[in-house]
This record gives C-alpha cells, sequence and structure tokens, in this order.
C-alpha cells in the first residue's frame, strides 16, 4: 500500500497542478490544496479521520482557475459525487485525477452506504458493510398518521440554517428553490413542513449520493440522510437509476426519455 | 480552457464564528486572496461540525461595500479621507487636548465585546495607563 | 356543470387540480358544455403543458391546504409538445412515493390522462377523486397557525 | 456560564428563562433540544411564546418585568414543599433563613396577581425543577435587562443553591452571553471597576500590581463610568471625548434621541469600526478596523472557552486590526509599553497580569480552546465552576423583594414593549445586514402585537403602525399574532431606520447599570 504523501509527490510531478486531500492543522483535519511537491505541507496530509465535501470545493476549483488540472483524494462516495457533477456539467472529469481511498471497515459499518469505496482503490483495503436502513425501516413499520408525526416532530427541531444545502456537495444552484419566497416563508423557524424539506428531498432524488455530510452538518440532528436515501431507493425502484454509478448514464428526470420508457413504467404502477 | 494566468490559491483557516458568544467553530475558504465561504470545524468542542445560518453566512459581511477602508477626518462638517498618520495624530491630540484641560476623567472610552481580547486589554490599558481614567466599558449590558 | 355552493365551510375539503392546455382544459371545456354534473371542490389551473408542473407546486398547494391535487395531462403519445408528459409520470412515480414515505396518504395526489374529447372521464374523475378525498377527510398538512413555533 | 454547553445534555431539567435559545443561541439551544430527546424535561419561561415553548413540559409566559416576583415563587413553592435540599444548604450555603422568610410572602397565587402566571403552572415548575437529581438554568437578556437584573439574577442562584444544582456536570447558573467577546471584554478589564481577570481599580494591591506591570505610577483608583453614565456624562458636558472601538451606540444603547445629543455635544468622537455606521455620523475621526478574517488573536465564549481567530487575509483597504490602532494612539500619546509586534504579544503580557489566563498560551489553544480559570501551563482548564466551593467561600442567599420596572403601562402608553433579537440578524445589523442570506430572510423591522389589542386598535396583520413611547416614535410592519401575550408588544432591535431603542428606556439597574431594555410604556397607532 502506497503512502498518500508519496501519491501526493507523485502526481504533482505527473503534471497536476494541485492535489486537494486533508490535511492536520494543530490536530483538526481540514481540507488542504497541496501545489508543490516540496511543500512542508505535505508532511501533515492526511487520508482519514474526517469528511468534507470536496466536490463543492472542486466545483469552485475548476472554476476559478480554467486551465488547472487538479488531483484529489476521493471515498468512494466522492467519486459519485464527481460522476453525478460531472454529468451535470458542474465539474470536468477530463481535468481531475481521482486518487482512490476505500474506507474502512469500522468506517463502512459505521456510515452504511452502499459502496463505501471507490472504483480504483490507491490507498486502503475495500470493505463492505450492511446498508444503513434502520431509521427507513423503523418509520415505515409506522402507521401513515404516525409517520407524519414522525417526520414533523423531526423537522420541528429545524432552525434553518441551511447546513443540509450548504455542505451538500451535489448542490450548486445559483437560484435555490429553498430560497424561494414563493415556495418556503423567509424568516420563520421552524421552516413549515413540508415546503422546505419535502422540496430539498425532491431536489436530492437522482442527485444525493449518500455521502452523508447534511446529517453531519444538521445541528439539529435531523434524519434527512435517510430522507434521501429512501429517495434513492425510490429511483431506483421506480426509474431505475443510482446517482453517481455510471458516469454515462444520467438520471431520468434529467431527459424525457422514451414512450417505451413510459408505458413500462405505467404498466408497472 | 485556457489558464488564466492565476496562481492556485485556496485554503482554509481555521477560526471562530464572531456572531454570538456560543464560539462555534468555522474554516474560512480563501481563494486568491478573498474569503469566499465557511465550513463547519468537524472537531469544535462546542459545535461539533455544525453551524447556525449566521456561521454559515459569517464571510459575507468581509468583503461588504460598506467596509470602512481609509481613515477620515472631519474638516469643513465632513467627514474626508486622510492618511493614517494624520488621523493617528489627530486621535492622539483629541484625546490628550479634553485629558489636559478638563481632567482624565472627561476622557471615556467604549471597549468592545465584538473585538479581541488582546484588542481589549489594550484599550484599557490605553485609558487606565495613558489617559488615567478607569472610565472603559463595553457593551456587555446591552 | 360545476354544483355552486353558496359558502364555503372550513371542513370543506378543496382540491387543486393542474390541467393541460391541449387536452384535459379542454376535456373539463367539454364537460361543462355538455352540462355533465360534477362536485365544485376543484381549483383549477390551467397549464400549457403538465411537463411544466415542478412537483414543488404540488408541495405548495398541499402546504396552502389543499386537502387533494390532481394533474390532468394528455394520454400519453398525444402530448402537444410530443414528450412533456413523459416528464409528469416519471415525476408522479416518484413524488407519490415520496409522499407516502412521509406519511401523506398516496391517494391525495393523482395523475389522470384525459383528452379533449373525453368529457364524460373528465366530470368521472372529478367525482371520483373529490370522492376518496372526502373519505380521507381534511389534509393534515392544512395550516395550524398555533403549530409554528417562532 | 458556571458549567460547559456540551453538559446540558447530561441534564434531567433544564430551566430556560428569558433566553430565546434557539434564535440567539442556535447551536446551544439544539443542545437542549438533544438533552429533550435524551428524556430531559424541559421549563421555559419567557413573555413571548418562543421556539423553544413547544418542546416544553411546562412554558409560563409572564408579564416582563415581574422576574423576582416569580422565581421567588418557585423558592416559595420549592421550600413550602419540602424540596429543598438541606445537606447541600446546610454544608455549602449561609441565609438560608433570610431567604426563607423573604419568599414566604410570595404564594403562587400572589405571583399570578403580579406576573399572570396561572398559579399551578408555577406550582408545577417548582416542583419539576426540584424535583431533579441535575437541573441546570439557562438564562440571557430577558433576565438582565430590567433595573431590576441583578435581584433577577441573585434570585436564579437562590433556586440553583436551595436545590444543590451547584458545581456539578448539569447543573448550574448559566449566563448566555450574547456576543461573541463579550466574555472576553469583561475578562480583559474592559469594565469602568476592574482590570483585567476582575481585579478591582479600587484594590490598592490590584492597582499597584499593574502600575509596576505597566511600568507607570498614580492609576486611578477610582471606579470610572458605564456606558449608560457616560452618555448621561457627555449629555451633562462632563465628559468630553469619548474614543469608541467597534461599538454602535446610535442602534444598540437605549433613548437613541438622547444617546445622539450626547454625541453631539461632545468635543472629540473618534470611533474605530470596521463597517460605515450610523454612530461615525457624530465621529471627528474614523478609523477603518480589520475584520476577524483579517488579523489574529483571541476570543472568549459563554462557556469561558478562550479560542484563536486567526488571520485568513490582508485587511481590505487600508484598514488595521484594532490592536494596532490602539497601540499607535498610545504611542502617539508619548506613551511606552505600547511597542507589540504581534498579538500573541499582547497575550503574553495578558497572562502575565491575569491569574486566570496565566496557564493559556497560543500554542496550547489550538483549534479547541481552552477554559478560564487556567492558573497554569499543565492545568488542563475549567469546564465547572464551583465544584468544591464558591469564591467567597459559603455561597449566600441574597433575598430580593419584587420591585416593579421604572416605567408601567398607563393610559397614554398602555402597552408593554420588549424589545430582542432575531435568528437571522445580530445586534444593530452592521454586518447581517450585509450579509445577502441574511437579508434574503428578513429585512425589515416590525412589531408584534396580540391579537386581542389588534382587533382593538383596529389593527391588521402587515398594517403600517407608529409605535410610540415618551422617547421616540417608529414607524413599522404589524405582525398580529399571539405569540406575545395581551398588553405585551414585541421588537426586535437590529434595525436603524426603525430602531427599538428609539423608545426604550435608559433607566438603569442600580448595581449593574444595566439599562432596562426589555420592559418600557408604549403605544400603537395606525
Amino acid at each position: 500500500m502506497s503512502d498518500l504523501k508519496d501519491l501526493v509527490r507523485e502526481k504533482l510531478k505527473d503534471g497536476v497542478d494541485a492535489f486537494l486531500c486533508l490535511k492536520d492543522e494543530e490536530g483538526t483535519l481540514l481540507p488542504a490544496l497541496i501545489t508543490d511537491a516540496d511543500s512542508p505541507e505535505l508532511e501533515l496530509v492526511e487520508a482519514g479521520g474526517a469528511r468534507y465535501p470536496m466536490g463543492k470545493i472542486l466545483i469552485d476549483l475548476l472554476r476559478e482557475y480554467p486551465g488547472k488540472r487538479f488531483a484529489v483524494l476521493v471515498r468512494g462516495c466522492d467519486e459519485r459525487a464527481l460522476v453525478e457533477l460531472s454529468k451535470l456539467e458542474q465539474v470536468d472529469l477530463d481535468r481531475l485525477v481521482m486518487v482512490g481511498l476505500a474506507c474502512t471497515a469500522e468506517e463502512a459499518r459505521a456510515c452504511g452506504c452502499t459502496r463505501p469505496y471507490p472504483s480504483e482503490i490507491a490507498l486502503g483495503e475495500k470493505a463492505e458493510a450492511a446498508p444503513g436502513r434502520e431509521t427507513i425501516e423503523e418509520v415505515e413499520a409506522l402507521s401513515e398518521a404516525e409517520r407524519l408525526r414522525w417526520w414533523k416532530e423531526q423537522f420541528s427541531r429545524c432552525i434553518k440554517c441551511y447546513g443540509c444545502r450548504n455542505v451538500c456537495p451535489m448542490c450548486f444552484c445559483k437560484d435555490c428553490a429553498l430560497e424561494n419566497p414563493h415556495l418556503v416563508e423567509p424568516g420563520v423557524i421552524p421552516p413549515e413542513f413540508p415546503s422546505f424539506h419535502v422540496i430539498r428531498a425532491l431536489d436530492m432524488t437522482g442527485r444525493c449520493v449518500d455521502c452523508g455530510l447534511c446529517e453531519e452538518a444538521c445541528p439539529a440532528d435531523i434524519p434527512l440522510r435517510s430522507l434521501y436515501r429512501k429517495m434513492q431507493e425510490i429511483m431506483e425502484e421506480k426509474l431505475g437509476y443510482r446517482a453517481g454509478e455510471s458516469p454515462d448514464e444520467k438520471s431520468p428526470l434529467s431527459f424525457l426519455g422514451s414512450e417505451q420508457d413510459i408505458e413500462k413504467l405505467e404498466r408497472e404502477q | 480552457m485556457v489558464d488564466n494566468g492565476k496562481e492556485l490559491s485556496y485554503r482554509l483557516v481555521p477560526s471562530t464564528c464572531v456572531y454570538c458568544g456560543t464560539g462555534c467553530g468555522v474554516l474560512l475558504e480563501v481563494m486568491d486572496g478573498r474569503v469566499t465561504g465557511t465550513l463547519p470545524q468537524k472537531d469544535h468542542p462546542v459545535s461539533w461540525g455544525a453551524l447556525c445560518v449566521k456561521g454559515w453566512a459569517v464571510h459575507e459581511f468581509v468583503h461588504s461595500e460598506r467596509r470602512l477602508t481609509a481613515p477620515l477626518v472631519r474638516s469643513g462638517g465632513e467627514l474626508k479621507e486622510t492618511d493614517w498618520d494624520t488621523a493617528l495624530a489627530a486621535v492622539a491630540e483629541g484625546l490628550s487636548r479634553v485629558a489636559k484641560e478638563h481632567g482624565p476623567d472627561a476622557v471615556g472610552f467604549f471597549a468592545s465585546a465584538r473585538c479581541t481580547n488582546e484588542e481589549n486589554y489594550l484599550l484599557q490599558k490605553l485609558a487606565r495607563a495613558v489617559v488615567g481614567t478607569n472610565n472603559v466599558d463595553h457593551c456587555a449590558r446591552l | 356543470m360545476a354544483e355552486e355552493s353558496a359558502t364555503r365551510n372550513e371542513d370543506d375539503i378543496r382540491i387543486l387540480a393542474f390541467l393541460c392546455n391541449w387536452c384535459s382544459y379542454a376535456g373539463a371545456d367539454l364537460a361543462g358544455v355538455s352540462r355533465l354534473q360534477y362536485p365544485a371542490k376543484v381549483l383549477d389551473v390551467r397549464v400549457m403543458c403538465t411537463g411544466t408542473i415542478s412537483p414543488y407546486f404540488v408541495i405548495k398547494a398541499f402546504q396552502e391546504g389543499m386537502d387533494g391535487v390532481l394533474i390532468a395531462g394528455c394520454h400519453i403519445g398525444d402530448c402537444h409538445y410530443l414528450k412533456g408528459n413523459y416528464m409528469t409520470a416519471k415525476r408522479f412515480q416518484v413524488l407519490r412515493e415520496a409522499l407516502k414515505f412521509l406519511g401523506i396518504e398516496e391517494g391525495r395526489l393523482r395523475l389522470e390522462w384525459v383528452s379533449a374529447a373525453e368529457g364524460e372521464k373528465y366530470a368521472e374523475v372529478i367525482r371520483s377523486f373529490t370522492e376518496e378525498i372526502e373519505k380521507l377527510g381534511p389534509s393534515p398538512l392544512r395550516r395550524k397557525r398555533a403549530e409554528v413555533g417562532a | 456560564m458556571t458549567n460547559s454547553i456540551g453538559e446540558l445534555e447530561d441534564a434531567e431539567v433544564i430551566l430556560v428563562v428569558g433566553s430565546n435559545t434557539t434564535e440567539q443561541h442556535p447551536i446551544i439551544g439544539e443542545r437542549i433540544l438533544a438533552a429533550v430527546r435524551k428524556g430531559a424535561k424541559l421549563i421555559v419561561i419567557d413573555p413571548r411564546t418562543i421556539h423553544l415553548s413547544s418542546f416544553a413540559e411546562v412554558f409560563l409566559r409572564p408579564r416582563p418585568g415581574s422576574e423576582v416576583a416569580y422565581l421567588n415563587g418557585l423558592a416559595n413553592v420549592i421550600i413550602s414543599e419540602g424540596l429543598e435540599d438541606r445537606d447541600f444548604i446546610a454544608s455549602r450555603t449561609e441565609g438560608f433563613e433570610e431567604l426563607k422568610k423573604a419568599v414566604a410572602e410570595y404564594t403562587p397565587a400572589k405571583v399570578e396577581e403580579i406576573s399572570g402566571i396561572p398559579a399551578q403552572d408555577l406550582v408545577a415548575a417548582a416542583r419539576l425543577y426540584a424535583g431533579a437529581d441535575r437541573a441546570s438554568i439557562v438564562y440571557c437578556m430577558g433576565i438582565t435587562q430590567h433595573t431590576t437584573g441583578t435581584d433577577n439574577v441573585l434570585a436564579l442562584a437562590n433556586l440553583a443553591m436551595l436545590t444543590g444544582n451547584v458545581g456539578r456536570p448539569g447543573t448550574g447558573v448559566n449566563p448566555l452571553r450574547g456576543q461573541n467577546n463579550v466574555q472576553g471584554a469583561c475578562d480583559m478589564g474592559g469594565l469602568p471597576n476592574v482590570f483585567t481577570g476582575y481585579q478591582r481599580v479600587d484594590s490598592e494591591e490590584a492597582a499597584a500590581k499593574f502600575e509596576a506591570a505597566w511600568g507607570v505610577e498614580g492609576l486611578s483608583r477610582k471606579v470610572g463610568l458605564t456606558i449608560t453614565e457616560m452618555t448621561e456624562k457627555a449629555a451633562e458636558g462632563e465628559l468630553r471625548a469619548l474614543f469608541i472601538m467597534g461599538e454602535n451606540p446610535m442602534v444598540s444603547d437605549p433613548d437613541i434621541n438622547h444617546v445622539r445629543q450626547a454625541l453631539e455635544k461632545l468635543d472629540f468622537l473618534a470611533v474605530a469600526d470596521i463597517m460605515d455606521n450610523e454612530t461615525l455620523r457624530y465621529a471627528h475621526v474614523a478609523l477603518p478596523a480589520a475584520s476577524f478574517a483579517e488579523k489574529d488573536g483571541t476570543i472568549t465564549n459563554t462557556e469561558r472557552r478562550v479560542q484563536r481567530v486567526r488571520k485568513a487575509i490582508e485587511p481590505v483597504g487600508e484598514a488595521k486590526p484594532d490592536w494596532e490602532i490602539v497601540c499607535a494612539v498610545a504611542r502617539k500619546m508619548g506613551a511606552s509599553g505600547f511597542n507589540f509586534l504581534s498579538p500573541e504579544e499582547v497575550f503574553e503580557e495578558i497572562r502575565k497580569v491575569t491569574p486566570s489566563y496565566a496557564g493559556i498560551t497560543y500554542a496550547r489553544l489550538g483549534t479547541r480552546g481552552l477554559q478560564w480559570p487556567c492558573p497554569a501551563e499543565d492545568h488542563p482548564g475549567t469546564p465547572i465552576l464551583h465544584a468544591e466551593s464558591f469564591p467567597i467561600g459559603k455561597g449566600r442567599f441574597t433575598p430580593c423583594e419584587f420591585r416593579e420596572p421604572a416605567e408601567l403601562p398607563d393610559e397614554e402608553y398602555p402597552l408593554t414593549l420588549t424589545t430582542g433579537r432575531l435568528l437571522f440578524h445580530y445586534h444593530t445589523g452592521t454586518m447581517t445586514r450585509r450579509s445577502p442570506s441574511l437579508v434574503r430572510e428578513i429585512d425589515r423591522a416590525f412589531v408584534e402585537v396580540n391579537p386581542a389589542d389588534a382587533a382593538e386598535l383596529g389593527i391588521r396583520d402587515g398594517d403600517r403602525v407608529k409605535v410610540s413611547s415618551r422617547r421616540g416614535v417608529v414607524e413599522v410592519d404589524a405582525k398580529v399574532t399571539d405569540k406575545v401575550g395581551k398588553g405585551v408588544i414585541f421588537m426586535p432591535f437590529h434595525f436603524a431606520e426603525a430602531a427599538a431603542n428609539l423608545l426604550t428606556n435608559s433607566a438603569f439597574d442600580p448595581v449593574s447599570k444595566i439599562p432596562e431594555l426589555k420592559v418600557c410604556a408604549a403605544r400603537i397607532e395606525k
């Protein structure tokens, strides 16, 4: 297994202009852009320990520095995010070199995502874990009225920090529906149900890569990830699509499709 | 795409949110010498990777058009731009004159709950050790 | 012909119907000129194509206190814009399942294909949907101001 | 705070009083909700129905200004039902008998008469608070900004001592400090009566210590003036020069018209600020200050955690950090002892003269900070105060008598105006109102009116109304809502163009000198 430091140095020597990964700053892990193979910062790079929205950072970097190429250390979720962002024309994969990091068995278990490793692994060993469906199952076991009460109670704690959106690697719109006063009354907490949270869930459909950063950022511990996960299950079941998996296939919600598809959909209803 | 010649410059700087007294941990995103965003510090002992709406937006006022960017001195009833040396001399002269003519207790200082410990320390030191008054207070009560 | 009611009771159900201009709105018109009887608890919104209906609008309708939302457009293959209603069909599937997971009765959202010639079908859709919503009663999402905290 | 933020989750009962926590200290507010989810019971006492109210086991909505009455009432119920912690009272406190006597007359029935809190609700709250093994009190400006502010705080301290809720995790009396560095500004001697670390200016020993440390002679032993007193003296022409660093009294202070008269009268006013603001109009010199992103330094949060801010960018334009500005002014005045090259050097001097900060260094602060008292470099910091004893040895119960606010509603001004902040803005809005994502949420002043009052006055939701008090008048939108009780109106004070503080009363608490921003008499007209 190679060392992250060597990988960063190697990529920089291979011609990428900068490497985005984590570094340890006074005991705190945070994203860092390494531009020099001889930089003393190289001694501080770390592979694991914390997760940040690398996709989001790359959207800005690629836009700000149009001629530059970047390497980035990616977990399975980061890779899915970049793949999906490329389909949404937010990142140019030709200017990106992904260096894969597999989540540890412990991380994979705690996280419960469906694929806790990237397509090519440069660091770490592939570990599988059962998908985290406990909350979804808990909700599905409830009656309709109980389910509504359950969700309303979860959302009642919301203080509209927008952290779920702000940290989400898949949220990049300049005009956000959550800020549209016709859809969500501004200046009020908790935001009214269902508008704020259901609008966000719908926007995540066919787009969410199940990184879980939203839930990590939520001060109210709202089980957002389970809601968005369920939306992906619906998407897969009804429209046969999972975000971030194939670089070629686009979300069926982003194009009209064929009559056969729709007829099939209506038949299966 | 064409390289725009900009030198790559992106980093995150750990800091503390400056709105309320909770003191949440933030990381300021700095690109090309401008503060462009805020991320939460994941391992912060108060906020543990969460922020409120103000914390997420704490970078937004930094490059506001309303920032004061040059020293101003009043002349002819209007505040006019001047250089630092002139402005500082005017402050020193204004405070010294009143202290000399009316005594140090005719001078007052508002310290600030928005400034750093170091700055508050220096301001009360200025009031007490240089001007000679304990008339120093800040908006703790407001 | 829609049956008029003079006064509106708080408990009365309210339904919002998004009707596509080319088919279902014309179908509704036909039901009207044919003097077909159907309940008047429906507020129409005429849209150029059901494909323009963002799922946000449906959420907004529930937020504003609608007890049921109907989307009616051209049959698959008959869309004036060729494929606009494909998007409607896909979105509907996702939205209905999402509502179900959140505990909102799936019956409160309905999608129907009604052509310009199907006045009778339109009246029947309205009758059966109104009946279903009446059975479900007022939506649990109706705004209750007192519940809103801050 | 006597305790730490994280400990709130260990509490069995949390009493939140005069704090709209999820709006004013959102991340702490969510900690409280996390505690509730873990089974803690919440008591909320506030003149407004707030976000937290809907999570409360008991929610009391008293008339603003009746704090001492209902807090004594809680003590009355605790004592009369024998719910007090006798061991704690015997071993850690003194003055119990006096307290018992003083609160005897504050029966639930009498408290209901004064505060409007139904007697049975007060009893329920008292039982809940006293019945917990670990109960935490969280309070904010709704307690302190009264002419009885000091008594309000003492009455809360009485409750905590009465029930032994001091010095253990999940207990304590926890003021939430409003501004990001209000704790630090106090710690640093930004107060008229103390040097750093609360060393009194009128103590010969402390003054001599600072004379030696600073290499000066003849430091004044006379306690100085508070902000409200300085404003007063400026208006009277006794205070003639003022240096304002990073404050905006023309929006934040009570009775703004009076503040303006005071500022206009000054011979000399210097202001250092990051933004163009309302106070600048009266300045003779205005100095552009660097923002937190443009300088190094430390700030101290509400749980006494000293934390770093770090320079991320160069100061905008010609701005300079305040520490440089103050040093430069001092040097221009011919002073020595201001030749610092960095904030870290200043901090090194601070810790030499401040025992509670003595063990703190920039290196130790890192990215997680340290809680004072931290007397030595090998000391881990102090998450909980008063674990073994109080600074004065035994905790002293202080009986407090209910006094009415300085200004009560009357025929001319029949309503009680109370003020506060909103989630989306901060203080005078100089920062938040330059922040697009916050302005998008709300950027207009309003007044909340109870539907019954609104009906009487013929005011509908959204109407433009005039709110007036003896001191001024402002025009704002009416929000008709039952969040406020009948007879009470609420205004946020962020909005300079319709400043609530044109209306507020500058009458202040005799001890703490805090102005009564939470109660004044007002009137609304269309």
